[in-house]
């Protein structure tokens, strides 16, 4: 179903590591009227002054390239994730 | 969607057991066992006491889940575990335990490899290095 | 001359136990473990349920010295330890542990099949496979 | 102490695996009134009839070529070792 640009969706963020920790949350559900991932990334940045912090985004546990031109759906999961220190 | 992970560390007695539960495998000739461990690193002159780990477990289980896949396309497996612990990992203790199971042992040891570098590299885990002064330091994978 | 023999197989609880003793090593960050377990191998319609290990053991405890010394100088390692039975070990029991660990991984899996080859090679270890029938067969490496 | 030729030599001789199977026993004291490492490997071939199997000679713990020209000292150790079977 083709949602109209006017239409407002909610999304899932997760934050983690030292992002959660720069956010103060690890969880929220936000909702935004632009459905572009490059610009809901980059709203997450100035909100939270995020810049000067290293991540992947990753689309419903896939990673994406936050700027190539992706579409978000109302209900998708937006992740924040620092640098990976598994092992 | 299975999980992979565990709370706090993984003990050497769990390690025996999982060893235990392949004696009756036999069709397997090598094992190979990778455990991670965690390291009294100085940084800046801070003593690593511990590591806390946290992970977007939901995308972390299905990378896994994927590299297990992948393993046992690439290789030619018998058996294959992967665990890696959450929460507080103290110096000296295991975080992280590959189990690679074959009835020769050609490929093991490329086959550990291949998941360790794998889990390090392209799943969501996170580290928080805690100093002795209980400061702490967001660790990186190099 | 240390001896690297131990009689009958080696148990899941021996392992574990080498692993908890290395917990105190703050050095280390990466452990790799291989281990030779008995295949249940058909050979000419005769099923396998046993090695009898045997060796030349003076000479066989002075190769893995000289094995052990010069891994130590080809690899960057914390620690190497190697076991291996003498004696009857059954189907699905382990009779060869090797156990590798450094600082860092990225050694850790070359070492470990370094002195795996030259053990089965360069070792006078015998091995007479025992068959579900009682005949047996006098196993070669290849 | 350099040893005429011919002094009989007494070497120690082991035999492992299939080989001990064929020979017997595991372990000899036997004299030689030659000192050719390649000649006593020869005489105990015949003597125990080794000639099908396989196996490599050790000297003092040492594998060695037994056709080079060596040469054996009174109370040396010599194997006959199967193929290795570790791991």
């Amino acid at each position: 179903m083709k949602k109209e640009l006017t239409d407002n969706i909610f999304v899932n963020i997760k934050y983690f590591g030292v992002i959660a920790e720069k956010t103060n949350l690890e969880i929220e559900k936000t909702s935004f009227d632009f459905n572009q991932l490059s610009k809901i990334v980059e709203s997450i940045k100035n909100k939270y002054d995020l810049h000067q912090l290293s991540f992947q985004i990753s689309l419903n546990l896939n990673l994406v390239n936050s700027e190539d031109s992706i579409i978000v759906n109302d209900g998708d999961e937006i992740a924040f994730l620092p640098p990976f220190a598994g092992g | 969607m299975k999980n992979f992970f565990l709370n706090g560390p993984i003990s050497p007695d769990f390690i025996s057991n999982s060893i235990y539960k392949h004696q009756i495998k036999h069709n397997i000739g090598a094992h190979n066992i990778f455990l991670g461990q965690v390291r009294k690193d100085t940084i800046k002159s801070n003593v690593v006491s511990a590591i806390e780990y946290s992970a977007y477990e939901e995308m972390a289980n299905k990378k896994i889940t994927d590299i297990r896949e992948s393993t046992f396309e690439k290789f030619d497996l018998t058996c294959l575990h992967i665990y890696h612990s959450l929460g507080v990992v103290e110096v000296g203790q295991i975080g992280f335990f590959v189990f690679v199971s074959s009835s020769r042992r050609k490929n093991v040891y490329d086959a550990t490899k291949f998941i360790v570098d794998m889990i390090k590299n392209t799943v969501p885990i996170f580290g928080k290095e805690i100093f002795e002064n209980n400061e702490y330091n967001w660790k990186v994978n190099k």
